[in-house]
């Protein structure tokens, strides 16, 4: 799939972070900026991170146009991302749910809906009849607080198969000849007058003009290196998978009041999510208290899995922003950039992420889709916030 | 019906008591005692599901949790479904009466299964196949043709349909010390730690303590194991301090030592003696120091068709025959690459189930227990290997070969010896699942051929004890255990005071051959199916393949290959796999390493995380003082934070729409009274209670004079709305501040926060006292009127006059009277002590009635307050609007000196014009209500038809200008009336906006300002 | 679920708490003369160092008092807890590797 | 003027329960009204109240304080709750005003704020511990104790009085739900339910 090369003294660029959004960059610097002579360093095994642990969802039906656009690239690239790898990572548009519980569930829907039509991102407001006729599975009653009002629905969305995705880019990379090093930890900067100059590794130095940081719930620590202050912190998001079961739910559904989500992976797992955890943690393990109260709201939306039973659990370190949208940005420093704030929802940009990062590196200056998404925004007030959209984790 | 597999006598089972069960339709029978499993196997059924991938047939494979073969489905009879339980071991059911059961992953039956075509297909099926096949040259192939069909080869059994009503609670412990594990070293362990007054919880999964004793007994202090756990346990049991949990596994660790204990408190019991009880409970147990007890488990050899029935765990056979008084088969084969398993094959014999040879890895067969067998006369072949097996839904021979010096390979074609079953000795591998869940490292013991426990955390410090610490000779296990719990003990500050440990003889062992993988007929390579991972059907081949397609990290291999995600989570193969590895790649199994042990350690009931806290308990709801009554006179609810509001008080047949219309008419021409409870308040006490308010709010409260009262807007550090109310002074020293419903509990942090944390220097005390009032607030021309019915006390314009407040008595009730309006209308906000909440209700119904005073829910009050154009937070806010998005700009005080969000409001994109400003919106046709939610466009933006077609996203993105916050028909007004958020809207006003709907339709209106009514504002100071 | 020491009532559950991020990062009382760059810094930053870290703590369901602690934002090792103005600890030393549990296979085994 | 009635905020809740017998496992009920003052002030005023209360504040960390007529709970550093079922609040405040007069200080009637809940029986530690994540084992929370802790998805001022015997005072919005939570964590034992307070 890819080799293992030992690192070189010097390379055109480098990407830090092995995960699907560095792979994906260096994927895309290689076949549409042909940059080839190019190295990703990956301080562990690649897609290891919270691209190997996050529970798959896809959409990119987001409230604000800065990220309606530049998931709904995503979104476009997804569709042909199989084909283009030659690599089936298993994309599967079953649609996706986010539900409504009360009337403000339902204006602030209604908004989003309205402003995904026009931003040309297709996206459904159902009542609660249309939620039962599309997910047959769904209790509406909720105990009676949380009812089911209605959701919106977005048919493009769906999942795809995490892992393949990290695989499918590494091969097409290295095929176009990037060096994918693994087990290579970055442990410092080369920086002469405010100019990037390389990096320092556990495997030696690695020289570079340009390099493209993209290490999410690292971030903080990458930056830190270079002298530089992000506003990420760091925190503990959760997953969870059921013992597989034969079919039982064939889309995705999420609910942000009752903070859950859920799908069933083609294996047959119930995949689900929810909250982060309060502390910051570098620890890819979270705390206790997650657990019961996911598993209650999904006992509320789904009182049949009520005697299913957790197989696995585990945790993700998720770089989380102000105002949970991510930062592809230039810095102070020349030829270095960052591409990170993800938080709890960019696996589903990896893509859009990746394409929109390389084009950043290649040329030196964001391009329109980007551009939102500078890390001088919480300078100037320009915040895109998505809370609403990312109220609960996915 | 006949057990016609039952041994004469043996076994712990009560043979007086016959139980019935269904397997796969249909009726057999069992005995007390019996598990699923061992009542399966006394029928002669070894033959019980099929593997994930090919189908291909599998027999019971173990005793216990690590179980990867034996999955069934539970209470599978028609009216069982809300309570049938996928996917559990059959090796750990206790069998009960009328108990019902099927395979999985078998259609239409077990015997004649469609997806067992898959092992014919099996080249097609390698490691990973998903990712390069089922391409096709279009996505469409994809989703069309290849996904469907994978997503329903899905999954093992099947989830119920129907909602099980079973209770199940959790419940949290505190201990001193926790033992996880009750076999002989828990047993030893907590007998020493509970020797002082540490509290000790000893947990086991078992329905029995005693853990391996049960089916391999020992002599112990001189008496036989069975005595000696009788007595411990007694002595135990008698011990306030203690608490023995049986049926009880813990599952999870987490940090600062919390862990989790998953009880199955009813399971074994038949249907109707549960109904009622409680069925699972999970403990959430905080131990100061945690023993690890947890056993080890034995390992299953790898040979060429290594999965067909009959196939069992060495230890697992001699459980089944002499724990169960199972005959396994008319003859067995033993193939072992160690001399301690002899042991486990004398039993055998001795219990009367036939063996007719033992295979031995080893060059030679030799041991203390080695030679022990040697008198049964069944043959040994040493140097040997089974080297292929014959049978397909029953073990039926094996194929033994001779290994060449090397032992890489055969030196002759071998001989197929008949049998019906092979028990394989593999060695044994500590658990340290519990131990890896703390964060501690393992090493690779290199004698033992197995991971064992390392280095402790040190936030999570673990003891291993026994078997699950590599000790397997029962004396010294049991003397470490003891003194490790005394440890224990000591180092939870409550030492135990015995001093005797237990004592045993250790049954001696002789030497053990490693050889992971050893040649076959077929080698691993070459067409052999030996199976490493049974239930997810990895082979050797598969890794191997991993390590060739690059997926050479031991993580990398796992997700490629599936390797150990598989139910049993690699309990019985990881060991197997990462020893196979390093042969195949000629590294150390230590440079290959592990993959992470996650909770929970056996898969866990979702309902046993959730206890209680579903339905009724999912969630808390408030309710006000007033709350019997709204429900007497029917109100709907509308849930705002976790408080129930009365939403609207619909009259027989009345729809929401049509109550808020009728409702909001008398507030305009007579009186209305809204429960107003809910909102936050908080007690603003100090010299510096003004100081703190000017740094909380926007606006200045310095010199608000006692007796009066203002409305504050509050903002965060990125200078962005996030809570408003008023706030009135009640004495130079206090004011009494309001804050939203919702909002509440988050500005009193917010404000202890500052408080606490940056200003210390302010002499100010908070306190929340919501809920020490009962407010009802009277809205209309009428309020006064009725107000003064109910007091004495001065009302009046003068002596009340619009934003100030007075003490007053109402028909005998102290009573804050608080002129403040959210409607623009005359308006008294009545605050009294909660308890007389109701009873002011109750007295201004009456009093009221003549004055066509009408209760009101939160609906109303949102329409009534947009006919005046005010704000709610969280509806026209939504956390990026600023004082002057909002047009708010003149509460923004710039002479007090610094307040929370101040600074950003000067950042440049703040400050910009074209922001999205707050405005109202008249419809070109004034009967049309814009949908809240709905985004507008200006003229300039709007698409030709054709790109934006109906129900259909745009064919090109849309310039959009905002988006409606509120929306309504304004009764008062007579037209409908709309808020929005519109970028540069301040500067737009007589504009036309327009608003495409879903259905194609486009709803065209005018910008205007947002007061609706009144616009002079003379009614509020009426 | 952690064992939150509050240095008023002790050793409580994390239930108890919330968690205030990053300890020691005052605010600006001259904001006016900031730079916007600098008072985004205050607004939206924190070190987040990985290892020992100063955070603070709220004692939510309990005392409702702020104050400090010291805890490993890998390990979660909690070291000690102290009042908001009191003195501030050192750092314990860091004790061999930086990565967590599970970062690498090879974090997992002892050599 | 009318008679004023007081709706506690359980009166109405406990219909429908087994009535307490001599053989009850737990036994729940809501207490009388009492009079409450949230007090906050510096503790090194603590022995100023000596007057006003018939004792010093208790300032050491979950401690109570009892006189003939008054009881105090250890809130917090600088936090009382003061509770008396014989003087009115406002009687209590203003002796408080007296010893504290000059001194920086708050005291707020909350009488109403809370619910006083009784659970008491031998079964009281097991229905607790379903409930609450406090160790309530007499050898860390022992008579005379209090704690403000989480009781399920509530707050709570939990006070030991004797060894099964417990007053849980809670926010009164959230009385009902704790309530039902107590009884339904009881369902396993006998609980008896007393009529309204
Ligand atoms: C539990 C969970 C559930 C989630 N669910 C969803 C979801 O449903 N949908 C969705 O869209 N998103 C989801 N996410 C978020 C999503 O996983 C991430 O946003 C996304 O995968 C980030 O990809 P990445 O490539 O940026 O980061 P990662 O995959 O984390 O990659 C970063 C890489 O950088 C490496 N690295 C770090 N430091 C160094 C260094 N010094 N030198 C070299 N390499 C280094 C790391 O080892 C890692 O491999 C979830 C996240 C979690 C944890
Ligand atoms: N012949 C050999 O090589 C060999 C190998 C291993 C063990 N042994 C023998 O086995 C015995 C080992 O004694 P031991 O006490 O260490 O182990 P054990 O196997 O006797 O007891 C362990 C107990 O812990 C329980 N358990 C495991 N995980 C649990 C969990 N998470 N929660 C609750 N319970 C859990 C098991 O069900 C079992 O009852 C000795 O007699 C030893 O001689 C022999
Ligand atoms: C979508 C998805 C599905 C998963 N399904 C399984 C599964 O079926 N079995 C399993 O053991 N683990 C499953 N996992 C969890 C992984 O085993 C693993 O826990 C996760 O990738 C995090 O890695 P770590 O536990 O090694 O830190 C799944 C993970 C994801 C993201
Ligand atoms: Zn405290």
């Amino acid at each position: 799939m890819w080799r293992s090369p030992e690192p070189k003294a010097s390379y055109d660029a480098l990407i830090i972070g092995g995960g699907g959004h560095g792979l994906a960059t260096a994927y895309y610097l290689a076949k549409e900026h042909g940059l080839t002579n190019i190295a990703l360093l990956e301080k562990s095994w690649i897609g290891g991170g919270n691209t190997g642990r996050n529970t798959t969802i896809v959409r990119s039906n987001y409230l604000w146009d800065e990220s309606a656009l530049l998931y709904e690239h995503a979104m476009k690239l997804w569709e042909g991302l199989s084909q283009d790898l030659n690599y089936n990572v298993m994309f599967s548009q079953r649609g996706v749910m986010n539900l409504c519980h009360s009337v403000h569930d339902m204006r602030d829907t209604a908004r989003r809906v309205n402003a995904n039509r026009l931003n040309g991102i297709d996206a459904e407001l159902l009542d609660a009849e249309g939620v039962k006729k599309f997910c047959p599975q769904i209790d509406l009653r909720g105990s009676g607080r949380y009812p089911v009002w209605g959701a919106s629905l977005q048919r493009r969305g769906g999942t795809a198969r995490h892992d393949a995705v990290a695989w499918g880019y590494a091969r097409g990379a290295d095929q176009r000849g990037v060096d994918i090093i693994q087990n290579c930890q970055v442990t410092g900067f080369l920086i002469e007058n405010g100019q990037v100059q390389g990096v320092e590794t556990n495997r030696g130095t690695i020289r570079a003009p340009k390099v493209g940081v993209v290490t999410a719930g690292h971030s903080g620590v990458m930056a830190e290196m270079a002298g530089l202050k992000l506003p990420v912190d760091p925190v503990p998001l959760q997953a969870l998978v059921s013992e597989p079961i034969k079919p039982a739910i064939d889309c995705v559904v999420m609910s942000n009041a009752v903070h859950a989500y859920i799908s069933q992976s083609d294996k047959g797992e119930l995949v689900i999510g929810a909250g982060t955890d309060s502390y910051v943690s570098y620890g890819q393990r979270g705390s206790e208290m997650n657990a019961p109260h996911t598993l209650a709201a999904i006992c509320e939306l789904f009182p049949q899995f009520r005697r299913m039973k957790m197989l696995r659990q585990w945790g993700g370190i998720v770089d989380t922003c102000p105002d949970a949208s991510p930062i592809i940005s230039k810095t102070n420093i020349d030829g270095l950039f960052f591409n990170c704030g993800w938080g709890t929802g960019g696996f589903k940009a990896t893509p859009g992420s990746g394409h929109v990062f390389a084009d950043l590196i290649a040329n030196d200056r964001p391009n329109k889709l980007a551009s939102p998404f500078t890390i001088k925004r919480f300078e100037t007030g320009y915040l895109i916030d998505e809370h609403g959209a990312a109220g609960v984790a996915h | 019906m006949v057990q016609a597999f039952r041994l004469p006598d043996g076994g712990k089972i009560d043979r007086s008591t016959p139980i019935n069960f269904t397997f796969n339709g249909e009726k057999y029978q069992g005995y007390a005692g019996d598990t699923l499993a061992s009542a399966l196997l006394a029928n002669g059924i070894h033959f019980v599901g099929r593997g994930f991938k090919y189908h291909r047939p599998r027999g019971i494979t173990t005793s216990g949790h690590e179980e990867p073969n034996a999955i069934v489905d539970l209470n599978v009879a028609s009216g069982e479904e809300a309570y049938r339980e996928a996917n559990v071991r059959a090796p750990v059911i206790e069998l009960c009466e009328g108990m019902t059961a099927e395979s999985v992953n078998a259609f239409p039956s077990l015997k004649y299964d469609i997806g067992s075509l898959n092992q014919w297909l099996a080249r097609f099926f390698p490691a990973g196949f998903y990712y390069k096949t089922f391409m096709g040259p279009m996505a469409v192939f994809w989703t069309k043709l290849y996904e469907p069909v994978i997503r329903k080869a899905a999954g093992l059994g099947r989830s119920a349909t129907e909602t099980d009503t079973a209770r199940y609670e959790f419940q949290y412990g505190h201990c001193d010390v926790l033992i996880a594990g009750g076999g002989p070293a828990g047993l030893s362990a907590a007998l020493a730690a509970a020797s002082g007054d540490a509290r000790v919880i000893l947990v086991d999964d078992g329905r029995e303590l005693g853990g391996s004793l049960l089916s391999d007994p020992a002599i112990i202090n001189g008496t036989d194991s069975g005595s000696w756990i009788a007595e411990v346990l007694g002595k135990l049991e008698k011990n306030p301090n203690v608490r023995i949990m049986k049926r009880s596994s813990v599952v999870s660790w987490w940090d600062h030592n919390f862990l989790n204990v998953w009880e199955r408190c009813t399971d074994h019991l038949p249907a109707a003696a549960a109904k009622n009880q409680t069925r699972q409970k999970l403990h959430r147990i905080r131990a100061n120091q945690v023993i690890l007890a947890q056993g080890a488990f034995e390992r299953p050899l790898l040979f060429n068709n290594n999965d067909r029935p009959g196939t069992m765990l060495a230890n697992a056979a001699r459980t089944y025959v002499t724990r169960y008084g199972v005959r396994l088969g008319k003859a067995g084969i033993f193939y072992t690459n160690n001399d301690t398993a002899y042991a486990d094959a004398l039993a055998i014999v001795e219990a009367g189930q036939k063996l007719v040879a033992v295979i031995d890895l080893r060059e030679v067969a030799e041991g203390p227990n080695t030679e022990a067998f040697k008198a049964t006369g069944v043959p040994i072949y040493a140097n040997s290997v089974i080297a292929d097996v014959d049978g397909k839904q029953r073990v039926r021979g094996a194929l033994i070969s001779a290994l060449s010096s090397d032992g890489a390979s055969l030196i002759d074609h071998g001989q197929l010896i008949e049998c019906d079953f092979i028990a394989m000795a593999g060695g044994w591998s500590p658990n340290v699942q519990l131990h890896s869940q703390s964060t501690a490292k393992v090493k690779w013991d290199d004698v033992l051929g197995a991971f064992v426990p390392g280095k402790a955390s040190t936030v999570n410090p673990s003891i291993s004890v026994g078997a699950c610490n590599g000790d397997y000779h029962l004396g010294t296990l049991l003397e470490d255990a003891f003194s490790k719990g005394l440890v224990a003990a000591k180092s939870a500050n409550k030492p135990g005071r015995a001093r005797k440990s237990p004592k045993a003889d250790g049954r001696e062992t002789g030497p053990h051959r490693w050889l992971w993988l050893p040649p076959g007929k077929k080698t691993y390579n070459k067409g052999g199916k030996f199976f490493v991972d049974y239930q997810n059907d990895v082979k050797i081949d598969d890794l191997e393949l991993a390590q060739r397609e690059s997926f050479v990290s031991v993580e990398h291999t796992k997700r490629y290959t599936t390797l150990g995600m598989a139910t049993d989570q690699g309990k019985t193969s990881n060991i197997n796999a990462l020893g196979a590895l390093s042969q195949i790649t000629g590294k150390e199994v230590a440079e290959i390493g592990t993959t992470t042990f996650r909770p929970p350690y056996v898969p866990t009931t979702f309902m046993a995380y959730v206890g209680r806290e579903v339905d009724e308990f999912f969630d808390v709801t408030r309710t006000t003082p007033m709350h019997s009554w709204h429900v007497d006179a029917g109100a709907a609810f509308e849930p705002v934070g976790q408080w129930d509001r009365a939403w609207y008080y619909p009259k027989a047949g009345e729809s929401m729409q049509a109550a808020v219309q009728r409702e909001a008419k008398p507030d305009r021409s007579q009186v209305g009274v809204i429960d107003a409870s809910t909102l936050g308040k908080i007690s603003v006490v100090g010299p510096d209670a003004g100081e703190f308010l000017n740094r909380i709010y926007t606006n200045a409260w310095k010199k608000l004079p006692v007796g009066k009262c203002r409305y504050g807007l509050m903002l965060n550090e990125a200078g962005m709305v996030v809570d408003d109310g008023v706030t009135s002074r009640i004495s130079e020293n206090e004011y009494h501040m309001t804050t939203t419903t919702g909002g509440a509990a988050g500005v009193m942090g917010t404000m202890e926060e500052y408080l606490q944390t940056e200003w210390p220097e302010l002499q100010v005390y908070l306190t929340s006292v919501t809920e020490q009032w009962a407010v009802a607030a009277l809205n209309g021309p009428n309020s006064r009127t009725v107000l003064e019915a109910l007091t004495d006390d001065d009302v009046s314009a003068e002596a009340l006059p619009f934003m100030a407040w007075r003490e007053i008595n109402l028909s005998g009730i102290p009573a804050r009277i608080f002129r403040i309006s959210f409607t623009g209308d005359l308006a008294f906000e009545v605050n009294v002590s909660a308890d007389y909440g109701l009873q002011l209700w109750n007295l201004l119904m009456t009093a009221g009635q003549p004055y066509g005073l009408t209760p009101y829910g939160t609906e109303t009050m949102h329409l009534l307050r947009a006919e005046k154009g005010f704000i709610i937070v969280g509806q026209e806010t939504d956390g990026s609007m600023t004082p002057m998005d909002l047009g708010l700009g003149g509460m923004v005080s710039t002479k007090k000196g610094d307040f929370i969000g101040r600074r950003s409001l000067s950042r440049p994109d703040i400050i910009k014009d074209d922001r999205k400003q707050l405005v109202g919106l008249d419809t070109t046709n004034p009967e049309t209500v814009l949908p809240e939610g709905a985004q507008l466009v200006f003229g300039e933006d709007m698409p030709d038809q054709d790109k934006l077609p109906a129900y259909r996203p745009a064919k090109e993105v849309v310039r959009m200008a905002g988006f409606v916050s509120s929306s309504y028909y304004s009764p008062n007004c007579n037209q409908s009336i709309a808020m929005a958020l519109v970028k540069g809207g301040h500067n737009r006003i007589g504009e036309k906006v327009f608003s495409p709907q879903a259905d194609g339709t486009v709803i065209e209106a005018v910008i205007r300002d947002t007061n609706f009514y009144d616009k002079e504002g003379v009614r509020q100071h009426g | 679920m952690l064992l939150v020491t509050c240095p008023y009532c002790g050793p409580r559950p994390e239930e108890e708490f919330t968690n205030g991020r990053e300890a020691h990062i005052a605010r600006p009382t001259d904001s006016d003369n900031m730079t916007d760059e600098e008072w985004a810094r205050f607004t939206f930053i924190h070190n987040n160092e990985k290892g020992w870290m100063r955070e603070r703590w709220m004692h939510a369901a309990g005392c409702r008092r702020w104050f400090n602690a010291v805890r490993h934002n890998v390990t979660s090792e909690w070291h000690t807890e102290y009042e908001m103005f009191g003195k501030k600890p050192d750092l314990p030393a860091e004790e061999g590797s930086m990565t967590s549990p599970s970062d690498s296979p090879s974090a997992k085994l002892e050599k | 003027m009318v008679k004023l009635i007081r709706n506690r905020p359980l009166s109405g809740e406990s219909v429908g329960y087994d009535s307490p017998s001599n053989d009850s496992d737990v036994i729940i009920r809501e207490l009388p009204f009492a009079s409450m003052v949230n007090l906050r002030v510096n503790p090194k005023n603590s022995s100023k109240l000596k007057d006003a209360l018939g004792f010093n504040l208790p300032t050491k960390a979950n401690t109570t304080e009892t006189s003939a007529e008054i009881k105090c709970l250890w809130l917090g550093p600088n936090e009382w709750l003061i509770i008396s079922d014989q003087m009115e609040a406002s009687d209590l405040c203003q002796d408080i005003s007296h010893s504290l007069e000059g001194l920086h200080y708050s005291a707020k009637e909350v009488s109403d704020n809370y619910a006083s809940i009784s659970i008491t029986g031998q079964k009281t530690l097991d229905v607790l511990s379903k409930l609450t994540p406090l160790d309530v084992h007499e050898s860390s929370f022992g008579t005379g104790t209090c704690a403000q802790t989480v009781l399920a998805k509530s707050n709570v001022i939990l006070e030991r009085l004797d060894a099964n015997t417990f007053t849980l005072i809670v926010r009164r919005s959230f009385a009902s739900y704790v309530w039902k939570r107590l009884i339904d964590a009881g369902v396993e034992f006998k609980t008896g339910v007393h009529g309204a307070a």
